[in-house]
C-alpha cells in the first residue's frame, strides 16, 4: 500500500484541515464580520465536496488496516451529508444573525459533526464507527446546548446527552459481545468469521446484536429509543434542529447498513425481527403522537420517528432492493425535512420563534410562494405523487412486498394515512386560515433561492425520480 | 488434601478477585444510592480503583493504570470540581424513589438474570470457566498496545484527537463567558502605547491679571 | 305518410318550444294563435291519416325515424307505428286537444301564465302523440313519462297554491309507482325477447309465454304473467286504477282545461290504450287478465261511490272519470279491447265536454268549485246547461247517446265474457259494473241538478255577474257535445264488431266475446230499441230518479242519510282512507325510514362511530400516548431499558 | 403534420401549464383589478382551448376501434419500468370530453362569485382538469396512481380555501377518506408490479393470478374506487365535501371526480382481476342496490340542498356500479353490454346533471347565502327562468326520459332484470325515490308563495349563469334525445372489455 | 478458577447497576453522569475480559479509546450541566420536564 492510496481518505483529511483553518480564522474575526466565518465554512464545504467528487473511487477501497472503507455507498452518503450540512448552514445564517447567535462555533461544531458523519459513513470497523459516532454525537450535544441563555435548549441538550450516553454504552456493550464471540472488530472480518464458523451464530452473538440495535435505533430515533428526539427537536434552536434532522440521518443509515449488512448480513434472520418490531412501533407511535402536537418542530420530530419506521422496514427486508429503498428514502426524506425546517426558520425573526403550527396560519396570504414550497414539502412527506416522498414510500413498499410481507405493507400505508392528517394540518393552517400577522418574510436572496430550489426539487425529483432510484439500486441493489 | 502451588496460586487469585469484585459492587451500589454527590463521586473513585485492580489481575496492566490516571486523576476530579462549583444544596434533594423505581428495579433485575443466565448457563461449553489466554514470556502489555496504536489504529487515534479537540471547543463554547464587570489588561495595547496617547500637551495662554 | 306523421308530432312540439322560450316576444295572441294552429294542423292531419287508414283502406305503417342508440345488439329506435288503433287515438287526442286549446283562450284569459299554459298543453299534445304513435317500448315509455311530466307541470300550474303543488307532487309520485312496474315490465320484455320493437316482441309472444321467471326463488312464474302484470301496474298508475288512483282527484287543482284534456280525455286513458296495444301479450296470460278485470271492477264501482259524496264539481267528475276508467279496464280484462277503446273514445268526448262545461261554470262563478254554492244556473248559462246535459246523458249511458253504446255493450261484453267459466272473477266484475251504472247515474245527476237546477245558493255579488261564457268557451262545448251525442250511432258497428282494429288488437278466439256478441248485433237502432229490456237501462233510470228525488224533490233527505249512515259516509268522504294510508303511511313512513337511515345509519353508525369514531380514537390515543413522553429523563431511560429488556427476553426465552 | 400522437399530452399539460402560469402571474390580491380580470379571461380561454382539443379528439376518434388510440409511450422511470404511457378508448374518451366540457362552465360560473384569490382558484381548477384527464388517459399503473393522488391536492385546497363554514372538517375528511382508499390501490399496484416487472396496465391485465390474490387485489381496488364512487358505506365524505365546497368544487367533484371510481372499476378491477370481480360481484351488486335504495331514503330527509344532491349523486352512482358488476350475473345473451354501457352513460349523464344541479344551488347560494331548503320557497315567482332550468335539471335528476338521466338508468334496469328480477325491482325503485327527493325539494324551493323578503328580492339569472345553465340544459336534452353518438363511442371498447373479462385468469 | 465468565458477570452487574442507577435516580443529574461512567466501566470490563480470553490486544486498544472518549464525553456532559445550572439554578432531575408530550 503506497501513499497515493490514501487519496481515498482525502475528503476527511481535507475537511479536518479546513476545520482547523476556520477555527483559527474565527478567532480573529469579531462579531460584525462573522460572515467571513460563514463563507469560509461554505468554501470549506465546497472544497470538501470537490475533493469528494474528484477522488470518487470506482470500487471498494479499504484503508488504514481495514479501519476505513471508501465505496459508492460512502460516496453518495458523504456527498449528501456535505450538501445538506451546507444547506443547513445557509438556512441557519440569517436566523443566527437575527438572534445574536451568530458565532463561529455553530459552524465549527457543525463541521466537526460532519467529520464525524463522514467517519461513520466510511467506517469499516466497530472502533471507527464508535469514534465517528461519538464525534457526531458530542458535537450535536454541544450544538443543542449552544444557545447558552436558553434553559429549554440546555434541558434538551442534557436529555440528549444522558440518553445518548446510555445508547452508546449499550452499543459498546453490544460491540464487546460481538467482539468476544467473533474475535473481530472489522465488519468484513466479522462477516468472514461468522461465515466460516456457523457455531458462532448463537445466543451470545444475538445478545450482542440486541444491544447493537439499541444503539442503532437510538441514533435514528426509533421507538422505544426515540424519546430524546421530540424533546431535542423542540428544545434546540431551529438551525440546530435543522442540522440534527438532516445530515446525521445519513450517518445513522451508514451505521445501520455497515453493522447489520456488512458485518452481520448473514444473521439477517436474527436482527430482522428486532428491527421490524422497532420499525413498526416507530411507524405507529410516531404517526399517532404527531397528531397531538401543536409545535411544528416537535411535530416534525414525531414525523421523523414515523419516517424512520419506513427506513428501518426497508432495512428489515434484508434484500438489496430493501437497502436501496432505505437509501433512497433517507435521501428524499432529508431533502424534504431540510426544506421544512428551512421554512420554519424563514418564518422566524428576531425574538420570535415561528415554531407553533398556528404561526403558519395565513402564510398563503403573506407569501404564496413559500406557502407553495411548504405545501410541496408536506405533500412529499405525506407521500403524495408526484412529489419525491411518494417514490420513497413506493420503493419501500415494493421491497416489503417482494419479500412477501403484505400485511406489513398494508400497515405502512395505513400509518401513512394517519400521518397525512398532521401534514395536511400544516397546509390547512397555511391556506385555509387567516392571520393578522403582516410581517414580511425576511431572508436574503441566496437563502430564498436555495429554499425555493429545495422546494422545487421535491417536485422535480418526483417527476423524474428514475435516475436517483437507479443510482441507489446500482449502489446497493 | 495437598494443593499444588499452582492450585494455591489459583485459589489466591480467586480470593483476591472475589474481594475486589465485592468491593467493586458495593462501591457501585454506593454510587447509585448515596445522597451526597461528593460521596457518590468518592464511591465511584473506589469503584475505579477496584476495577483497575481487577484489570491488573487479568494482566491488563496498562489499562488498569490508565484507568486510575485518567479517571481517578482527571475525570473524577472534574466531577468533583463541578459538584463543588455548582454548590448544590444537598438538603433540597428530594427523598424517596421515583414512582418508576420498583419497575426500574424489577426490569434491572430481569436484565441481570438474563445476562447471568446467558453468561453461565447458555454458553456452549457449559458453566466451566473459560480461562484467559496466558501471555508468552517477556510479554509487555504496554509495549504490545503501543505497537499497534500508531500503526494499525492510527486512524482511530487521529479521530480520538479530533474528539478531544471537539471536547475542547465544545466545553469552551458552552461555558466560557465574558463577564462585563471584569477588569482585564490588554497587553497589546499596553505595549503599543505611545507617549502621545497618555500625555496631552495643552498650550494655553497665560492668564492675564485682572 | 311519414311527413304527415312527423308534422302531426312536431307541430305541437315546435309551437310549445317557441311559446315556451319566446312567449314574451310573441305575446299572448301570438301564443294562442301559434299553438292553436299547430294543434289544428295536427288534428286535420290526424283526421287525414285516419281517413287514409279507415276509408281509403291504407295499410298500417311501422317506420323508424332515427336510431336512438344501439348497444349490445339492442336497437333503440324512435319511430311510429300507425295503424287503426293509433289513428283512432290520434284523432281523439288532437281533437280534444284542439278543443281545449280553443277553450283555453277564454278560460285562461286573465292568467299571467298564459303563454306558459299554451306551451304546456302543446307540449302535452306532442307527448301524448309520441305515446300513442310509438312503435317500440322505449318511445312508449318516453311518451308515458313525458305526459306525466306535463301533467305534473300543469297540475302545479298555479304554483303558488300549496294544494296545487302538493297535488302535482303526489300525482307525479303515484304515477312513478306505476312507472316503476311499467319499466320492470319493459325490462322483462326486452330481456326475454331481445327487442324493444312492438312487432318483434309481439311476434315472439308465444316464446315469452313459454318462459318462466323466478320472482320468488324456487317458484317459477310464467314470464308473460309477470310481465303483463308489471305493465299493467304502469297502466294502473297512469289510468288511476285502485289503489293508485289517489292522484287523480287531487289533480283537479290544475286549471280546468287540463282536467278535461289530460285527466279525463287523454293521458289517463294512456293505460287503457297501452293494454289494448299490448293485447298480443295480455292474451297469453289469463292470470294477468284476471288481475286487470278485478282491479278494473273495483275501481269502477268503488270510485263511483265516492263521487256521490263529493262537493267539488271537478272532483265529482274526476271520480266519475276514475269509475269510467275502471269500466274500460274491466273491458280490457274481459279481452274486449275494442269495447274498451270504444268507451275510451266516447268517454274522451263526453268527459272533456263535462269538464269544460264545469270549467265554464267555474269561470262564471269566479272560480268557485263547490256545488253547494251553485244551483239554478240553467237560466244564466243556457249553452253550458244544454251541453252539460248532453254530456251527463252520455255519461250515464242514456240510450242513443255515445256513452250508451260504449257502456252498454261493454257491460254486455263482460256478462258474456270467458270469465263465465271463472266464477269468482265473474262475480266480482259483473255485479260491479252493473251496480256501477246506478251509481254513475246517481252522482251524475246529483251534480247536474245541484248545479243547474234548484235554488241559487251563490252569493248575490256573484249572481249579479253571472252570464254565459264567451264563444271561445262555448264553441268547444258545442263541438264536443256533437260527438258526445251521436258518435256512437255511426261507429259502434265498425269499432266493435266490424274488425276495425284489425291486427292492432289480437284476441284469442276463446276470449273473443265481441265476436260472439257481434253475431246478435243488428245495428244501432235495434240496440237502442232493445235497451229498455236490459237491467242496465233500469238501473240508470233508477239512479237518475234517485238523484232527482233526493236533490231536487226532497233535499233534506241526503242530510238525514248522512247522519244515519255516518260511518259509511265518513268512509266515502275520506275516500276509503286511501289518502291517509298514502300520506300517513307511505309518505310519512318513507320519511321516517329516511330519517332513521340518515341519522342512525349515516350519521351515528357510519360517520359517528366508524369514521369520526376512528379519527377520535386515534386522536385520543395520541393524547394518551403523548402522556408517556413525561419529560423526565428517567422515564426516557426506563423506556429504552424496557425496550432493550424486551429484545433480550425475546432472544433468550422465545427465540 | 399529424399531431395526434401528442394530443393527449396536450390535453393533460395545457391546463396544468396554464394553471402554473396563472399561479405565477397571480391576481395582485385585488379581485376587481384588471389583472384579476385578465386571469379570468386567460383561464377561460385555456379551458376553451382544452375543450377544443378534446373536440379534435372526438373528431379523430375511431368508434369502431376497440383498442387504445392516440397512444403515447415513452420511458418515465426506467428503473421501475414505468412509462409515460397514454391512450384512450371508448371508455375513457367520453369521460375526457365530459371533463373538458364541464371545466369552462365552472370558470364562467366562478367569474364574479369568487372574491378571494381568483387566480389561485382558477389555477386549482386548471390543475385539476389536467390531472383528471391524466387519470383517464394513463395506461401505466404508476402514472395512473400519480395522477389519481395528485388530483386530491387541488380539490383539497378548493374545498379548504373557498369552502363554507365547516370546510376544514369536510376537506380533511375528503382527503383522508380518499387517501385511505387509494393507498390500498397503491399496494395492489406494487404487488402487481412485483408480479409482472412493470407498471404497464396491460401487463397487469395479462398477469396470471390466483383466486386468493385476485380477491385481495380486488378488495384493494375496491377500497380506492368505492370511496371515490362513492359506494355505501364509504360514502359519508361526499355530503360533507359537497356541502362545504364552493360551487365549482361541488360541480367538479360530482361531475368528474366520482366518475374516477367507476372508471377505475372498468379500467382496472374488471380486466385485472376478473375472477376476483366475479367472486365479489354479488357483494358489489348488493352495495350498489343499497346505495340506490338506502341513500334514496336518506336523500329524502335532507334539509340542505347540496346535501340532498350529494346523496342523490350517491344513489345515481349506484347505477353505475350496478351496471358494471351485473356483467357477472348475466350468463349469456344480451344484457352485460347493456349494463356496462348503461353504467358509462349514467356516469356521463350524472356528470352533466349533478353539475347542473350544483350550479343551480350555487346560483341561489350566491344570492341568499343559504343552502337551507327551509329558507326558500316560491323562487319561481321571482326567478322564473331559473326555476325553469331547475325544474328541467330536477326532472333529469329524477331520470325522466328525454333527458340524459334516463338513458343510463334505463339500460341498467333492463340489464339488471336479466340478472334477477329483484335487482331490477330494487334498482327501479329509484324511479319513485329519485322523483320523491328531487321533486319534494323543487316543491319546497321553487314552488309556493314567496316565502320571505329575501326570496322576494331575488334577481333572475344573469347572462353568465344563463349561458352556463343553458349549455348544460342543451347537453342534457341532447344526450337524452339522442344518446347514440355517445353510445357508439363506447360500444366497441365495452364489447372488447366484456370479452376480455369473460376469460378467467385461473 | 477465575475466567471469562467471572469478569463478564462483574461487567453485567456493573451494567445493570448503572442502568438501575439512571432509572431510579431521584436526585440530580450528576448521579446520572456518574452512572454513565459506571456503564462505560462495565463495557471496558467486557472488552478486557474478551481481549484476554481471545488473546487479542485489539479489545484493549478499544478500551483505550473508550477511556479517551469517555473523558471527552464527561467534559461535554459537565459543560452542559453547567449551562443548565446557570440557566435554571438547579440540576434536579425532577424539575427537568419543560419539554414533554
Amino acid at each position: 500500500m503506497n501513499l497515493t492510496d490514501y487519496i481515498s481518505a482525502a475528503p476527511e483529511m481535507t475537511l479536518l484541515g479546513l476545520i482547523c483553518v476556520v477555527l483559527i480564522a474565527d478567532l480573529f474575526v469579531d462579531d460584525e464580520h462573522r460572515m467571513l466565518t460563514f463563507w469560509m465554512t461554505i468554501v470549506s464545504l465546497l472544497i470538501t465536496m470537490w475533493v469528494l467528487l474528484a477522488t470518487a473511487p470506482l470500487g471498494r477501497i479499504v484503508l488504514f488496516d481495514g479501519s476505513y472503507v471508501s465505496d459508492p455507498l460512502s460516496q453518495i452518503l458523504k456527498v449528501a451529508a456535505v450538501g445538506f450540512v451546507a444547506i443547513a448552514f445557509l438556512y441557519a445564517r440569517d436566523y443566527l444573525r437575527a438572534n445574536d447567535l451568530h458565532k463561529g462555533e455553530y459552524y465549527i461544531l457543525g463541521l466537526l459533526g460532519l467529520l464525524g458523519m463522514m467517519i461513520m459513513i466510511s467506517a469499516n470497523s466497530m472502533l471507527t464507527m464508535y469514534l465517528g459516532l461519538e464525534t457526531l454525537a458530542l458535537s450535536q450535544y454541544a450544538l443543542v446546548a449552544m444557545d447558552r441563555k436558553n434553559p429549554v435548549a440546555a434541558e434538551s441538550a442534557m436529555k440528549y446527552f444522558v440518553l445518548g450516553a446510555i445508547a452508546s454504552g449499550a452499543l459498546l456493550y453490544g460491540i464487546s459481545w460481538v467482539y468476544g464471540v467473533t474475535g473481530e472488530l472489522k465488519f468484513d472480518e466479522i462477516a468472514l468469521a461468522i461465515a466460516s464458523d456457523p457455531s458462532l451464530n448463537s445466543l451470545p452473538l444475538w445478545f450482542g446484536i440486541a444491544f447493537l440495535i439499541v444503539g442503532i435505533a437510538f441514533k435514528f430515533g426509533a421507538v422505544p429509543f426515540h424519546m430524546w428526539l421530540p424533546d431535542v427537536y423542540e428544545g434546540a434552536r431551529t438551525p440546530v434542529t435543522l442540522y440534527i434532522a438532516s445530515a446525521p440521518k445519513f450517518a445513522a443509515l451508514a451505521l445501520t447498513l455497515r453493522i447489520l449488512v456488512d458485518g452481520l448480513g448473514d444473521l439477517h434472520d436474527v436482527w430482522s425481527d428486532m428491527i421490524m418490531v422497532v420499525a413498526v412501533l416507530s411507524l405507529l407511535v410516531g404517526n399517532i403522537i404527531a397528531i397531538a402536537q401543536s409545535n411544528i418542530k416537535r411535530m416534525l420530530g414525531y414525523s421523523t420517528i414515523a419516517h424512520i419506521g419506513f427506513i428501518l422496514i426497508a432495512v428489515f427486508c434484508g434484500t438489496g432492493k430493501g437497502y436501496a429503498a432505505a437509501l433512497f428514502y433517507t435521501l428524499t426524506y432529508v431533502l424534504a425535512v431540510a426544506g421544512a425546517f428551512g421554512i420554519v426558520i424563514l418564518l422566524s425573526r428576531r425574538g420570535y420563534e415561528a415554531e407553533n403550527l398556528s404561526d403558519f396560519k395565513g402564510l398563503n396570504a403573506r407569501s404564496p410562494w413559500f406557502a407553495l414550497m411548504m405545501m410541496f414539502i408536506m405533500l412529499s412527506l405525506t407521500g403524495i405523487p408526484p412529489f419525491i416522498g411518494f417514490f420513497g414510500k413506493l420503493n419501500v413498499i415494493d421491497a416489503v412486498l417482494s419479500s412477501g410481507f403484505t400485511g406489513l405493507a398494508i400497515l405502512m400505508v395505513l400509518a401513512s394515512v394517519v400521518g397525512a392528517f398532521y401534514y395536511l394540518r400544516v397546509i390547512w393552517y397555511m391556506y385555509f386560515e387567516g392571520t393578522d400577522e403582516r410581517a414580511v418574510l425576511q431572508a436574503s436572496a441566496d437563502t430564498r433561492l436555495v429554499l425555493s430550489l429545495n422546494g422545487v426539487a421535491v417536485l422535480a425529483l418526483g417527476i423524474v425520480p428514475g435516475w436517483l432510484w437507479a443510482l441507489c439500486t446500482a449502489i446497493l441493489g | 488434601m495437598r494443593r499444588t502451588a499452582k492450585e494455591i496460586q489459583m485459589l489466591f487469585h480467586a480470593i483476591v478477585f472475589y474481594c475486589f469484585s465485592a468491593l467493586l459492587i458495593v462501591a457501585s451500589i454506593g454510587v447509585i444510592v448515596s445522597r451526597n454527590p461528593v460521596h457518590a463521586a468518592m464511591f465511584l473513585v473506589l469503584a475505579f480503583f477496584q476495577s483497575a485492580a481487577l484489570w491488573i489481575l487479568a494482566e491488563a496492566e496498562f489499562l488498569g493504570i490508565v484507568l486510575v490516571l485518567v479517571y481517578v486523576g482527571a475525570v473524577m476530579v472534574l466531577f468533583l470540581f463541578v459538584v463543588m462549583m455548582l454548590d448544590i444544596n444537598v438538603e433540597v434533594v428530594r427523598k424517596g424513589l421515583t414512582r418508576y423505581a420498583p419497575m426500574g428495579i424489577a426490569v434491572s433485575l430481569l436484565m441481570a438474570i438474563e445476562m447471568v443466565q446467558l453468561i453461565w448457563w447458555r454458553s456452549e461449553t457449559g458453566n466451566a470457566p473459560m480461562l484467559f489466554q496466558p501471555y508468552p514470556e517477556g510479554y509487555s502489555n504496554t509495549k504490545s498496545l503501543g505497537s499497534v496504536l500508531y500503526t494499525e489504529h492510527v486512524y482511530a487515534f487521529e479521530i480520538a484527537a479530533v474528539i478531544l479537540l471537539l471536547a475542547i471547543v465544545a466545553a469552551i463554547t458552552l461555558t466560557m463567558r465574558k463577564r462585563p464587570g471584569l477588569k482585564v489588561q490588554n497587553i497589546a495595547e499596553q505595549v503599543a502605547v505611545r507617549s502621545e496617547d497618555r500625555l496631552r500637551i495643552v498650550k494655553m495662554k497665560s492668564e492675564k491679571k485682572l | 305518410m311519414q311527413a304527415y306523421y312527423l308534422t302531426i308530432v312536431l307541430a305541437p312540439l315546435a309551437a310549445a318550444i317557441i311559446t315556451g322560450l319566446f312567449g314574451k316576444w310573441i305575446g299572448r295572441a301570438g301564443a294562442h294563435w301559434l299553438t292553436n294552429l299547430a294543434v289544428g294542423l295536427s288534428c286535420v292531419l290526424s283526421i287525414a291519416v285516419f281517413k287514409h287508414l279507415f276509408f281509403d283502406g291504407g295499410t298500417a305503417e311501422n317506420i323508424n325515424i332515427y336510431t336512438w342508440a344501439v348497444t349490445d345488439g339492442l336497437r333503440m329506435e324512435v319511430g311510429f307505428l300507425v295503424d287503426r288503433l293509433t289513428a283512432l287515438m290520434m284523432v281523439v287526442v288532437t281533437f280534444v286537444s284542439l278543443m281545449v286549446h280553443i277553450y283555453t283562450i277564454g278560460y285562461m284569459h286573465d292568467d299571467s301564465g298564459y303563454q306558459r299554459f299554451f306551451s304546456y298543453i302543446s307540449l302535452f299534445t306532442f307527448s301524448m302523440l309520441m305515446l300513442v304513435m310509438a312503435n317500440n317500448f322505449l318511445q312508449l315509455f318516453f311518451g308515458w313519462e313525458a305526459v306525466g311530466l306535463v301533467s305534473y307541470l300543469l297540475i302545479g300550474f298555479w304554483f303558488k297554491r300549496e294544494s296545487a303543488i302538493f297535488a302535482n307532487l303526489k300525482a307525479f309520485l303515484v304515477n312513478r309507482v306505476g312507472d316503476f312496474g311499467f319499466i320492470l315490465g319493459i325490462a322483462g320484455i326486452v330481456m326475454i325477447s331481445g327487442s324493444l320493437d312492438y312487432a318483434t316482441v309481439f311476434a315472439s309472444a308465444e316464446s315469452i309465454a313459454a318462459q318462466n321467471i323466478e320472482v320468488i326463488p324456487g317458484s317459477p312464474w310464467n314470464a308473460m304473467t309477470v310481465i303483463c302484470i308489471l305493465l299493467f301496474i304502469g297502466a294502473m298508475g297512469k289510468s288511476a286504477q285502485a289503489p293508485l288512483h289517489v292522484w287523480l282527484p287531487d289533480s283537479m287543482e290544475g286549471p280546468t282545461p287540463i282536467s278535461a284534456l289530460i285527466h279525463a280525455a287523454t293521458m289517463v286513458t294512456a293505460g287503457i290504450f297501452m293494454v289494448a296495444r299490448m293485447s298480443p301479450l295480455f292474451e297469453f296470460s289469463t292470470t294477468a287478465l284476471a288481475v286487470v278485470i278485478v282491479i278494473g271492477a273495483i275501481t269502477a264501482f268503488f270510485m263511483g261511490l265516492i263521487g256521490i259524496v263529493q262537493n267539488d264539481i271537478k272532483r265529482i267528475i274526476a271520480y266519475s272519470t276514475l269509475s269510467q276508467l275502471g269500466y274500460m279496464t274491466v273491458a280490457l280484462g274481459a279481452s274486449a279491447y275494442s269495447a274498451a277503446m270504444f268507451h275510451l273514445m266516447t268517454h274522451a268526448f263526453f268527459k272533456a265536454l263535462l269538464f269544460l262545461a264545469a270549467g265554464s261554470v267555474i269561470i262564471a262563478l269566479h272560480h268557485e268549485q263547490d256545488i253547494r254554492k251553485m244551483g239554478g244556473l240553467r237560466k244564466y248559462m243556457p249553452i253550458t246547461y244544454w251541453t252539460a246535459l248532453v254530456g251527463s246523458l252520455a255519461l250515464i249511458g242514456f240510450p242513443g247517446s255515445s256513452g250508451f253504446f260504449s257502456k252498454d255493450l261493454l257491460i254486455e261484453a263482460i256478462r258474456e265474457s270467458h270469465w263465465h267459466s271463472e266464477p269468482w272473477v265473474y262475480w266480482i266484475a259483473y255485479p260491479s259494473v252493473l251496480l256501477g251504472v246506478f251509481v254513475t247515474a246517481l252522482y251524475t245527476f246529483r251534480l247536474f241538478f245541484l248545479v243547474f237546477h234548484g235554488e241559487e245558493r251563490m252569493d248575490a255579488e256573484t249572481r249579479s255577474h253571472l252570464h254565459e261564457s264567451p264563444w271561445v268557451v262555448t264553441v268547444p262545448l258545442i263541438l264536443l257535445a256533437i260527438p258526445s251525442a251521436v258518435i256512437g250511432w255511426f261507429t259502434v258497428n265498425d269499432v266493435l264488431f266490424d274488425n276495425y282494429f284489425g291486427d292492432s288488437i289480437v284476441v284469442r278466439s276463446s276470449h273473443d266475446v265481441l265476436a260472439y256478441m257481434g253475431e246478435s248485433f243488428h245495428g244501432s237502432l235495434a240496440l237502442v230499441s232493445h235497451s229498455v229490456q236490459t237491467p242496465v237501462f233500469w238501473l240508470t233510470a233508477a239512479g237518475a230518479f234517485t238523484a232527482w228525488f233526493l236533490y231536487l224533490k226532497r233535499p233534506d233527505i241526503p242530510a238525514a242519510i248522512k247522519d244515519k249512515f255516518s260511518g259509511l259516509y265518513t268512509l266515502l268522504d275520506r275516500k276509503y282512507f286511501m289518502d291517509d294510508l298514502y300520506i300517513k303511511g307511505f309518505a310519512a313512513g318513507g320519511r321516517a325510514v329516511g330519517s332513521f337511515l340518515w341519522q342512525k345509519g349515516d350519521q351515528l353508525l357510519i360517520d359517528g362511530m366508524l369514521v369520526n369514531g376512528t379519527a377520535n380514537t386515534i386522536g385520543r390515543l395520541a393524547g394518551i400516548m403523548r402522556q408517556l413522553q413525561t419529560g423526565y429523563i428517567y422515564t426516557y431511560a426506563f423506556t429504552m431499558i424496557v425496550g432493550l429488556t424486551m429484545l433480550l427476553s425475546w432472544l433468550i426465552w422465545f427465540r | 403534420m399529424d399531431l395526434s400522437p401528442y394530443l393527449l399530452s396536450a390535453l393533460i399539460w395545457l391546463p396544468i401549464v396554464g394553471g402554473g402560469l396563472l399561479l405565477a402571474l397571480g391576481d395582485g390580491g385585488d379581485v376587481h383589478s384588471a389583472r384579476a380580470g385578465m386571469m379570468r379571461v386567460t383561464a377561460f380561454w385555456l379551458t376553451m382551448l382544452t375543450f377544443a382539443l378534446s373536440v379534435v379528439l372526438y373528431m379523430a376518434f375511431d368508434n369502431a376501434a376497440a383498442s387504445m388510440q392516440f397512444v403515447e409511450r415513452i420511458s418515465w422511470v426506467a428503473a421501475l419500468d414505468a412509462y409515460y404511457y397514454l391512450g384512450v378508448d371508448g371508455i375513457s374518451a367520453p369521460l375526457i370530453l365530459l371533463t373538458t366540457f364541464i371545466t369552462p362552465l365552472i370558470v364562467i360560473s366562478a367569474w364574479d362569485t369568487i372574491k378571494v384569490r381568483p387566480a389561485q382558484y382558477f389555477a386549482a381548477f386548471l390543475f385539476l382538469e389536467g390531472l383528471m384527464i391524466g387519470v383517464f388517459c394513463a395506461l401505466d399503473g404508476l402514472l395512473f396512481y400519480a395522477f389519481w393522488e395528485a388530483m386530491l391536492v387541488p380539490m383539497f385546497l378548493i374545498i379548504g380555501i373557498w369552502g363554507g363554514e365547516h370546510r376544514v372538517y369536510a376537506t380533511l375528511k375528503f382527503f383522508l377518506y380518499t387517501f385511505l382508499g387509494s393507498v390500498m390501490m397503491l399496494v395492489a399496484f406494487i404487488y402487481l408490479y412485483g408480479e409482472t416487472g412493470s407498471f404497464d396496465l396491460f401487463g397487469f391485465m395479462n398477469a396470471p393470478l390466483t383466486l386468493t390474490t385476485q380477491k385481495m387485489i380486488f378488495i384493494a381496488f375496491l377500497l380506492a374506487f368505492a370511496v371515490k364512487v362513492p359506494m355505501w358505506p364509504v360514502h359519508t365524505w361526499l355530503p360533507d365535501a359537497h356541502v362545504e365546497a364552493p360551487t365549482g368544487g361541488s360541480v367538479i367533484l360530482a361531475a368528474i371526480m366520482l366518475k374516477m371510481g367507476g372508471y377505475g372499476f372498468l379500467r382496472l378491477s374488471l380486466p385485472i382481476v376478473p375472477d376476483g370481480s366475479d367472486y365479489f360481484s354479488g357483494m358489489m351488486i348488493a352495495l350498489s342496490l343499497i346505495a340506490i335504495v338506502y341513500i334514496g331514503f336518506v336523500a329524502l330527509m335532507q334539509t340542505d340542498m347540496k346535501k340532498l344532491i350529494a346523496y342523490a349523486s350517491i344513489a345515481h352512482m349506484g347505477f353505475a356500479t350496478l351496471g358494471i358488476f351485473l356483467v357477472w350475473r348475466i350468463s349469456a345473451g344480451m344484457g352485460a353490454g347493456l349494463g356496462m354501457t348503461g353504467a358509462m352513460v349514467q356516469m356521463v349523464s350524472h356528470g352533466l346533471i349533478s353539475g347542473a344541479m350544483f350550479l343551480c344551488v350555487g346560483v341561489l347560494y350566491d344570492r341568499m347565502h343559504s343552502r337551507n331548503i327551509a329558507d326558500y320557497g316560491g323562487v319561481a315567482n321571482t326567478m322564473p327562468i331559473f326555476a325553469a332550468f331547475m325544474v328541467l335539471f330536477s326532472m333529469a335528476n329524477a331520470g325522466l326520459p328525454g333527458t340524459s338521466g334516463f338513458v343510463g338508468e334505463f339500460m341498467v334496469i333492463l340489464a339488471s332484470f336479466k340478472a334477477s328480477f329483484w335487482y331490477a325491482f330494487l334498482a327501479a325503485s329509484t324511479l319513485i325515490l329519485g322523483a320523491a327527493y328531487t321533486l319534494w325539494m323543487v316543491k319546497r324551493v321553487i314552488y309556493g308563495e314567496v316565502a320571505n323578503d329575501n326570496v322576494a328580492s331575488l334577481e333572475d339569472l344573469n347572462i353568465r349563469e344563463f349561458i352556463v345553465l343553458g349549455v348544460l340544459a342543451v347537453a342534457v336534452l341532447l344526450l337524452g334525445l339522442w344518446p347514440a353518438p355517445l353510445v357508439d363511442m363506447m360500444n366497441a371498447s365495452i364489447e372488447q372489455l366484456i370479452q376480455q373479462i369473460g376469460q378467467s385468469k385461473l | 478458577m477465575i475466567g471469562l465468565q467471572h469478569y463478564l458477570t462483574i461487567s453485567a452487574m456493573l451494567f445493570v447497576l448503572s442502568i438501575a442507577g439512571i432509572v431510579i435516580n431521584r436526585r440530580n443529574l450528576i448521579f446520572m453522569l456518574m452512572c454513565i461512567e459506571l456503564m462505560l466501566l462495565a463495557v471496558n470490563f467486557n472488552f478486557i475480559a474478551f481481549s484476554r480470553y481471545l488473546g487479542d490486544d485489539t479489545g484493549q486498544v478499544f478500551v483505550f479509546f473508550i477511556l479517551t472518549v469517555a473523558a471527552a464525553e464527561a467534559a461535554i456532559g459537565l459543560a452542559i450541566l453547567v449551562v443548565l445550572f446557570r440557566n435554571r439554578r438547579s440540576i434536579n432531575v425532577q424539575e427537568l420536564n419543560t419539554l414533554k408530550g
